[in-house]
């Protein structure tokens, strides 16, 4: 694999990192754009008053409301193809990843551009886009061309706020998923959280919104601080946090207590941001306290944000090839997936808020998305005789993986969205919300029933898609890759490991799961609409956009996975080196 | 032409899909009107499906002799590529065991069409209808185990909003557990086939291997190799092909289904509308049956002659408990339920024989069932529809008012336990034939249950149709009215439905010889015949 | 001087006080104060191992660390702000309307 | 006859044969569909007779090719001809462990030896009679207002059963027109179908056949297995691989013979269950809430014969030489369940009133007879080395033709007694009619039955008729007289040969002293039942005011009795011409002896036998059934008509004669009527009763019980599944406290068991 590096802030740098660039520029845009005005600048000293068209009386022009939702979704659109563009086409032909180091050392690596990020750095911008894209109707406070007041002008600020956080929150994800470095890498999750953080505590006018806000604050905050001691006994441990000197000094580790605490303390960060249990507490409350469209975002972007450092942890650092002590937390991880999994799918099963059902649902899905993680530590056993074979199946396992997140943006993110059109009524507390939409918008309702049977796992959808893909990950490890190299391993008499058990779990739990996807489909075909929602679903245009595109995603990487696998492979090889 | 692909699953999906965005893009006051032209459209796709089938039959459409194909080799077979870098092709072909299900399944769309005619909102009952005839055929034909797990659960969903939309007071529940109970098991079974799919070695898994996975979902391919490996050895050894056997056989036999796991169907028929239980009963459920001949009989002989004695346990279970049980119901249409599930265990004892006409027996036996099961369910929809009630005992005497019900269902209970020159008798007594070879005197059991099955027929039909004196006791709320006799459309199905169970009772060599063929060929691979 | 593994003993101190305080306290703002103490015990270990290892990024990460800090501090606060607002209280007790 | 020449002889069967089932087959949507488009129609129901002028020239043309066949046939020694005519279902396939080329086929062809030409003469001839009888029966009978098509169309496919069963080829095929029978049985004593009893005793008939039928699937599908590997075309079940003496002996080496026995007894359960025997006789009786035809058709000409005819069936097998001495225990059933019926049912038709009951009761114990008969021949076939000896050889061929023979004349006399029977019940109802509603005659409709509580049937309504309805009380007369089995005509001659054969075997064998002592009593107890119904009905004063008014009115009804009495008066002409030799025998000719010298042998052996024991026993039967009889029956029920009365001169002696006999010996009867037996036989001996309950209790309980097992049990664990779930997601999300200290704290919990472990991996 050929790596061009480039020296920060060159001008190189500002061609590989375009789409970056753009969310910067966007994001300064966004704090200015509305401020434009008729204030003046009293040159000190003086009473000259010098006009600098900032502050004071906005232009009617640039103080519209609806002008910072266009500016974000213009800058979050332009970040998307471009790094579309990357992620299809690659930079120059010759380099399929570029560096970014430290001025005079490339040995200092600080973030890199390479399939895998640029990946991600597309799921990312791309859920957040559809935030933003459906956030147009979502927070239109006023008619544009109304007569403007305090009021409206504090709106505005507030339209503008939302969406400098969206962006902010692009920009510490896709540092997230540049990061060389895992302090880098945290510097770019805290980024990205404390956005989200604000973003659950939108709805600050509501009781239900600043409480979701608080909770996932303080449990968020808790996290990251476990996460942040983790990093610094790692750092201490190994004197560095850059990835792959992490992976040799793990390569070369003995008997030794710190990195495994470090480890281990490193995984609760990382395991909020995923929800998997037991840090999944605060994900119910703020998911049901959040606006949907944010909901969805903490969902999708958030969680694959939080895979993106597990898969550094795990499986860059600690996963060197067959050698001793590697893969120590299989065992760990195998448990937490399946308390994962199973907590998130009984839970859901009983929860009439749908909300809060999704994001239990969430919660099984990072269950899934662990079981697979564990599967990739399974041909570590210390065997040289497995090395060919192990780099085939963790590819094949972060293959999937990579693909369930991103089809998960689509129909997860379209199930938040359907919600968020519904939410324009009113709070959505209970499933009384969605009663009677097949009659109220059957096309509605009906996508909505997609993204449910996706989420299920019902073909051909591309939920069935990914879960297949993830089962198959698992089985491939347990049935071929170790079962015929001789390594004496069996699960229940049958020559097999035991993460195949996993698998056995996993779509047993999709089996229970179907009982509350299905649900919602029962209340919206077959219940009456609820009081005061029995007229027509408004109107809400740009929702109406962005669901169609998780609709088209949802329906179009079921029936044809083939060239999103192909990208997501070529990104896993990307990560796994 | 490819005609499988083409005509009999893109049409009907196409069609229907179509049909259903154009209902749902119409403003609600209009879609009433959009009732009778989608009945006409769909109704005539279905019947493009029974003509091109019956062509097919014939040999009129790609002249095959049905009688010699084979196993493992089949007829208008397509393959395209689908996922490449998992080895999925878009694989069709038919086969003496797949086509009569198809044909069957292109026969009952048109006819279940005609006996719910003026089924309420007509514009999404008619293309659903369609669109479960659709899926149903892709079950059949195809030949790539992705793909057939594919429309496996695609079937659920029509029928799932049959039930839900359509269906009597409790279909909220019976939806449901329809839905969850079928989807659970066949996760099961997914599970399964792909830790089959990677047992395959790479090396054989033939020129549609995945770039990715280096194995194909190609069920054609995975057959030859398990019949080489199977005929001089344990293709994946003994413990591994029992315990795949196990998970496939889980999801075909509650899909069947077999006692113990048959619960979620007498909910599911007493909810679901009279064309939706049609279709239930007439081809769903042979997707089971279908399914076990197709993948575990086919990959897995080894395993299946381990595992013949509970596999009897379960057809002897569910065929003597499902007939008790049906003995005790009070609705006809549970009754007729359970008396499926009874059926249904003929077919798996007739696997579980391991003989050859045994297996033409179950073949047989599915195809019979679903002639005479949708007659059977149409005369329960007419008892619903007409008489407001489907409850036994309720009602004397019916058969001095409404004769064409009273006919309909005398014809449709005779035949459906077993009477000679109707289509249903050929199967059970080849089965008895088959099941007193292999299995001695566990043979009381199915003639217990032969006799219990006339019982309960007889003591339902006594209790409805028959007695009442003078005066015959109308259903309730119908007193002093005039008690209605059949439709035009519901008369024609009758007859239609009649039609064919007589001549496939009278000639069921149309059908049998070819199942015959499949058998022969079959067990020459499966069971070392030279 | 100080051996830093020491220091890196008194971090860890901090972070189970810290992480204690965490759940046991119900006043928001003593919550927020046991965070800052977990952050700053993972300061306190960069520096430490920064001098345990001669390496100066262990440095620069205190800096950013306590940047973050920071952030998150004026972050909570707004935050509990208008949680006061609408619950009227700023126990952590007291806010419980979303649950199950 | 012997069994290696049974495997055919290259005689076809003509092609026509086919237009005997075929013809009545087809008539019957026919005539269902004419029926419900011109219901009601005038033409329909005058020129038409609502159906039956299109079944008539039916079954007439079934007649008249079956007379055609039988021409053929009836003088072919050699043996019995088969033909295939339908190629059914074939199926082939390698065997796996010899890798031969296995058949498997169902083909459906034509065999013909004496008795199916018997029978088949029996069924189409009867048939046709009976059609005729209905017509003028059916249509006039305004109960069946309108659904006379239904009647006509069910009877042609019932005739068809019975014809398609006589003529096929196979144990098979006998079995699937059997099964159509059953259903038309169903269909045709369920005809008022709106009277629960009708209702009911349908579903009876059909469910007790149906028992009997299980077994007999079962019996067919053990058959088959032991057949199919020596099966040379693969159909196990035809006659011509069954009888095969090659094929039995290969079943004898392979010391299956045990086996093939089982086959044959659940075979012949089935028969027990058709032909109405003891233990699943309950069904007849009842059986006769159908019409009367259905009545004839059912118990003389047709179903319960199939029974008999399945058992006759087996002769080859039994009579085979490698099955010599196997199949003993099963004859000894046969015979058995033979006896006990025909006693028992004697007994039960002693204190019948219903006319058509007591035929039914009749019907069972003469078919008792036949069983026994059939036994014995069976139990003579298969102990006796015939085929080498002469002797032996005439012992059993007469033994199994006089059974054989017994069947014919009982058919004969009973299709005429019942049909009598139901000249009388009809003109019963007219003349209630013209009693009754004589002004209004046009308003009557259905519901007058019902409101009367007449009944037409009871003989306590009846006395006195002999004089009213001459033709009716002759045929009544001869019919008992061949049933009683009066020298010289219909069944004494064959009668006589059951019970002589029968103690023959219990000389040899003691275990059918049993059956032998039981049809010797039955025989006296026949003369007593069936001529206390003709006294009851014809002698004495007519007991009612409408019995007064009977007379003889009905067209079409008195034309099959006229045909008929002669038949029954004829049975010495069929004996003379050797019909028990013939019957019993493929090589004999139609009287081979020439009538004379037949009829001197016949007379000679039934009424001088050499045989002292023989001769001694055919005296004690005549006298049983002659005089013990009949002669108790007089003193009970004898009378002289009502003056002016004036009855035939045939029928003034009997008359008189129990007249007399009523005068001198009268005794009474009423303690022995009013004592527990005779409860016990108006309650039919409680088996009714016995099997009802168990079916209430037992398998209504069972199942009802199994419908809750299934309902709380089996889908209560899927539920219990469900709420249980459902009550673990509530415990497990209520750990969702909503307190963010909880939150906190679990994921502390997590923090610190994740460090646990993973520092214990380290």
């Amino acid at each position: 694999m050929s790596e061009q590096s480039v020296p920060a802030f060159s001008s190189e740098f500002f061609g590989y990192f375009a789409a970056e660039t753009v969310l910067l520029v966007g994001l300064v845009l966004l704090i200015v754009v509305p401020n434009l005005g008729k204030g003046t600048f009293r040159v000190p000293g003086t009473q000259a008053r010098v006009p600098w068209f900032f502050g004071g009386e906005r232009y009617a022009f640039t103080g519209r409301p609806d002008v910072p939702g266009y500016i974000s979704v213009f800058v979050l659109l332009t970040a998307f193809m471009l790094l579309l563009n990357d992620l299809l086409n690659g930079w120059d032909g010759a380099a399929t990843s570029a560096l970014v180091h430290a001025h005079g050392d490339t040995s200092v690596r600080i973030l890199a551009a390479t399939p895998f990020s640029r990946l991600m750095e597309t799921l990312f911008i791309g859920a957040l886009l559809l935030v933003a894209v459906a956030s147009l109707d979502r927070y239109r406070s006023t008619q544009p061309g109304a007569v403007r007041s305090v009021r409206e002008l504090y709106n505005n600020r507030r339209q503008a706020d939302l969406h400098i956080l969206l962006l902010t929150c692009a920009l510490g994800m896709s540092t997230v998923a540049l990061a060389e470095n895992l302090f880098v890498l945290f510097v770019g999750l805290e980024l990205a959280s404390f956005s989200s953080y604000v973003l659950v505590a939108f709805n600050k006018e509501s009781k239900a919104g600043s409480e979701g806000g608080m909770k996932y604050f303080i449990v968020g905050s808790a996290s990251s601080g476990v996460g942040l001691y983790g990093l610094s006994l790692l750092y201490l441990w190994a004197g560095t946090l850059q990835v792959d000197a992490l992976a040799l000094a793990w390569s070369n580790i003995g008997q030794e207590v710190l990195p495994y605490v470090a480890l281990g303390l490193m995984l609760v960060g990382f395991g909020f941001k995923v929800s998997a249990a037991p840090f999944h507490f605060a994900a119910p409350d703020a998911y049901a306290g959040a606006a949907s469209p944010f909901a969805g975002l903490l969902a999708t972007a958030s969680k694959a944000m939080g895979m993106v450092g597990l898969f550094r942890i795990l499986l860059v650092v600690t996963l060197p090839d067959g050698t001793e002590g590697s893969a120590v937390w299989l065992m760990l991880l195998g448990i937490l997936a399946a308390v994962t999994m199973t907590w998130g799918n009984i839970a859901a099963l009983g929860s009439t808020n749908p909300k809060r059902m999704l994001a239990y649902s969430s919660v099984a899905h990072a269950g899934y998305m662990l079981a697979a993680l564990t599967a990739v530590g399974v041909w570590n056993l210390g065997e040289e005789a497995l090395s060919p074979a192990a780099q085939e199946a963790s590819e094949a396992v972060l293959t999937a993986l990579l693909f369930h997140l991103v089809v998960l943006v689509a129909f997860k993110m379209g199930a938040f969205l359907v919600l968020g059109v519904l939410e324009n009524e009113g709070e959505i507390r209970d499933d009384r919300a969605l009663a009677g939409l097949g009659r109220r918008s059957p096309l509605l309702a009906v996508t909505m029933f997609i993204f449910m049977l996706s989420l299920a796992g019902v073909p051909p959808l591309s939920g069935f898609l990914s879960k297949l893909l993830v089962i198959m990950g698992i089985v491939k490890v347990a049935a071929v890759d170790v079962g015929t190299s001789g390594a004496s391993i069996g699960f229940l008499g049958m020559d097999l490991h035991w993460v195949w058990g996993l698998a056995l779990l996993m779509v047993l739990n999709s089996a229970i799961s179907v009982f509350y996807y299905l649900r919602i489909g029962v209340v919206m075909f077959f219940d009456a609409p609820a009081a005061g929602r029995d007229h027509p679903v408004p109107r809400a245009v740009f929702a109406t956009v962005a669901i169609t595109a998780c609709l088209v995603g949802t329906l179009l990487f079921g029936i044809w996975g083939d060239p999103l696998i192909e990208v997501c492979r070529s990104a896993a090889a990307a990560l796994l080196g | 032409m490819d005609l499988v692909s083409i005509v009999l699953v893109g049409l009907p999906m196409v069609v229907s899909l179509l049909l259903l965005s154009l209902v749902g893009l119409v403003p609600a006051a209009l879609r009433p009107r959009l009732a009778v032209p989608m009945r006409l459209v769909t109704f005539v796709v279905g019947v493009v499906l029974f003509l091109v089938t019956t062509g097919m039959f014939f040999g009129t459409l790609g002249e095959v002799d049905w009688l010699g194909i084979g196993f493992n080799t089949y007829v208008f077979e397509e393959q395209y590529t689908w996922i490449e870098s998992l080895g999925v092709t878009w694989h069709v072909g038919l086969d003496a065991l797949s086509f009569p299900m198809v044909w069957l399944t292109a026969f009952l769309l048109p006819v279940t069409q005609i006996a719910t005619w003026n089924e309420k909102r007509g514009e999404v009952y008619h293309p659903l209808i369609l669109l479960m005839g659709a899926t149903l055929i892709g079950v059949f034909v195809s030949l790539d185990l992705f793909m057939f797990y594919i429309f496996w659960e695609l079937t659920l969903i029509p029928m799932f909003f049959l039930i839900l939309k359509w269906g009597g007071a409790e279909r909220r529940y019976a939806a449901q557990k329809f839905f969850i109970y079928t989807f659970t098991a066949s996760v099961v079974m997914l599970l399964g086939l792909v830790t089959l799919y990677f047992l395959q070695q790479p090396t054989q898994a033939g020129a549609y291997a995945g770039s990715f996975t280096g194995r194909s979902f190609d069920l054609v391919n995975l057959s030859e190799v398990a019949m080489a490996a199977n005929t001089d050895g344990v293709f994946l050894g003994k413990t591994m092909q029992a315990v795949l056997f196990v998970m496939l056989m889980l999801g075909f036999l509650v899909k069947l289904p077999a006692a113990p796991f048959h619960t979620w169907l007498p909910d599911a028929h007493v909810q679901a509308p009279t064309g939706g239980s049609m279709l239930l009963a007439g081809v769903m459920l042979k997707m089971g049956a279908y399914g076990m001949f197709r993948i575990p009989v086919t990959l897995f002989p080894h395993a299946l002659e381990q595992f013949q004695f509970a596999l009897m346990l379960f057809g002897f279970v569910s065929l003597v408990y499902g007939a008790i049980v049906c003995l005790g119901q009070t609705n006809l249409k549970k009754m007729v339920a359970y008396s499926s599930v009874s059926h249904m265990g003929v077919i798996l004892l007739g696997i579980a024989s391991q003989q050859p006409i045994g297996y033409a027996a179950a073949l047989f036996m599915m195809f019979a069932h679903g002639i005479i099961s949708p007659m059977l369910f149409a005369v329960c929809g007419a008892f619903k529809h007409h008489y407001h009630s489907m409850e036994i005992g309720a009602m004397r005497g019916m058969a001095k008012h409404s004769p064409w019900i009273a006919t309909s269902m005398m014809f449709g209970w005779m035949a459906s336990l077993g009477l000679p020159l109707l289509a249903g008798f050929v199967a059970e007594f080849m089965l008895l034939v088959a099941y007193w070879a292999t299995f001695g005197w566990w043979i009381l059991g199915p003639g217990l249950a032969l006799a219990i099955t006339a019982a309960y027929y007889l003591w339902s039909m006594q209790r409805t149709i028959f007695e009442g004196g003078e005066a015959t006791q109308p259903p309730a709320g119908m007193e002093g009215k005039p008690i209605p006799d059949l439709d035009t459309s519901e008369k024609v199905a009758m007859l239609i439905l009649a039609a064919a169970t007589v001549l496939f009772g009278i000639f069921p060599f149309i059908a049998l010889d070819m199942m015959d063929a499949w058998t022969q060929a079959a067990f020459v691979v499966l069971f070392g015949g030279a | 001087m100080i051996d830093p593994l020491y220091v890196s003993g008194l971090s860890a101190m901090l972070f189970v006080m810290g992480l204690w305080g965490a759940f046991t306290r119900k006043n928001a703002i003593i919550v927020l104060m046991c965070f800052e103490l977990m952050l700053n015990a993972a300061n306190l270990q960069f520096a430490a191992a920064a001098v345990h290892h001669g390496d100066v990024t262990g440095w620069i990460y205190t800096v950013f660390a306590i940047a973050i800090a920071a952030a998150e501090v004026a972050i909570g606060l707004a935050i509990l702000l208008s949680m006061y607002n609408q619950h009227a209280t700023i126990s952590l007790d007291e806010v419980e309307l979303l649950k199950h | 006859m012997s069994a290696e020449t049974v495997s055919g002889t290259g005689l076809e069967v003509p092609s026509f044969a086919l237009l005997i089932i075929l013809l009545p087959m087809l008539a019957f949507p026919v005539i269902l569909l004419l029926g419900r488009l011109f219901n009601g129609k005038d033409w329909w129901r005058g020129a038409l007779k609502e159906g039956g002028l299109i079944a008539l020239p039916v079954m007439a043309a079934s007649l008249i090719a079956s007379l055609a066949v039988i021409r053929r046939f009836i003088g072919e020694t050699s043996a019995s001809a088969t033909s295939t005519v339908m190629h059914w279902v074939n199926f082939a396939w390698q065997d796996a462990a010899t890798g031969e080329i296995q058949l498997f086929s169902m083909d459906f062809g034509f065999y013909v030896d004496h008795t199916t030409v018997m029978l088949l003469f029996v069924a189409s001839f009867l048939c046709l009679l009976i059609n005729i009888f209905s017509i003028g029966y059916m249509n006039t009978d305004p109960v069946n207002d309108n659904r006379n098509h239904r009647f006509y169309a069910e009877f042609v496919l019932f005739c068809s059963g019975m014809l398609g069963m006589v003529l096929s080829d196979s144990f098979l095929w006998l079995f699937i027109f059997w099964e159509l029978m059953g259903l038309c049985s169903y269909l045709l004593i369920g005809f008022y179908y709106e009277r629960p009893s009708a209702a009911y005793a349908a579903k009876k008939a059909f469910l007790t056949t149906r028992v009997g039928d299980v077994f007999l699937v079962i019996g067919l599908a053990m058959l088959w297995n032991l057949f199919q590997p020596h099966a040379v075309g693969g159909d196990a079940l035809a006659y011509s691989v069954v009888f095969d003496g090659a094929n039995l002996q290969a079943i004898a080496d392979a010391g299956k013979s045990g086996a093939l026995q089982l086959a044959l007894g659940f075979m012949f359960i089935g028969a027990v269950g058709k032909s109405a025997q003891f233990p699943l006789h309950v069904w007849l009786p009842d059986a006769m809430e159908g019409p009367t035809p259905v009545s004839a058709l059912i118990h003389a000409a047709t179903m319960v014969n199939a029974g008999l005819y399945l058992v006759a069936r087996m002769f080859p097998i039994f009579g085979a030489e490698a099955m010599h001495g196997a199949f003993t225990d099963l004859a000894f059933l046969i015979a058995l369940v033979g006896g006990i019926t025909a006693c028992m049912a004697a007994l039960i038709a002693f204190v019948q009133m219903d006319l058509k009951k007591v035929l039914a009761y009749s019907t069972m114990s003469q078919l008792a007879y036949i069983f026994t008969g059939l036994g014995a021949a069976l139990w003579l076939a298969n102990s006796l080395d015939w085929h080498h000896d002469d002797a032996a050889h005439t012992i059993v061929v007469v033994a199994f033709g006089a059974a054989l023979f017994h069947l014919f004349n009982h058919a004969m006399a009973k299709g005429m007694l019942f049909m009598a029977s139901g000249s009388v019940i009809h003109e019963m109802h007219h003349a209630h009619h013209d009693v009754h509603h004589h002004h209004d005659h046009d308003e009557h409709h259905d519901g007058h039955h019902e409101e009367d509580h007449f009944d037409a049937q009871s003989m306590a309504n009846m006395g006195g008729l002999a004089s009213k309805l001459p033709i009716t009380a002759t045929a009544m007369l001869v019919g008992s007289a061949s049933i009683i089995g009066l020298p010289l005509i219909g069944g004494f001659w064959s009668k006589e040969g059951i019970i002589a054969n029968t103690w023959r075997v219990a000389l040899e064998d003691p275990r059918f002293f049993l059956p032998a002592i039981l049809v010797l009593v039955t025989a006296g107890m026949t003369g007593f039942y069936m001529s206390r119904m003709w006294f009851m009905t014809f002698a004495g004063k007519p007991k009612t005011e409408v019995a007064a008014h009977v007379h003889e009115q009905t067209p079409w009804i008195p034309i099959p009795l006229l045909v008929l009495i002669p038949m029954s008066l004829s049975a010495i002409v069929f004996a003379s011409l050797e019909a028990t030799h013939y019957l019993g025998d493929t090589g004999s000719h139609l009287g081979e002896m020439g009538l004379l010298d037949g009829f001197l042998y016949e007379m000679e052996h039934a009424f001088a036998n050499h045989d002292p024991f023989f001769l001694v026993l055919t005296y004690i039967a005549i006298g049983l059934s002659l005089v013990v009889g009949p002669m108790a029956a007089m003193a009970l029920y004898g009378g002289q008509l009502a003056d002016g009365e004036e009855a035939k001169p045939w029928l003034k002696p009997f008359v008189s004669l129990s007249a007399r006999v009523n005068k001198r010996h009268r005794f009474d009867n009423t303690a022995l009527a009013e004592g527990s037996l005779a409860t016990a036989l108006q309650e039919r001996l409680y088996f009714d009763a016995w099997y009802d309950a168990a079916c209430e209790k037992i398998v209504a309980g069972f199942s009802n019980l199994a419908a809750v097992f299934d309902r709380r049990v089996v889908d209560g664990a899927i539920k219990g599944i469900e709420s249980g779930s459902q009550s673990t997601s509530r415990q497990v999300r209520s750990l969702t406290t909503g307190s963010a200290r909880d939150y906190i704290m679990m994921a502390a919990l997590g923090t610190l068991l994740i460090a646990l472990v993973l520092w214990g991996v380290a």
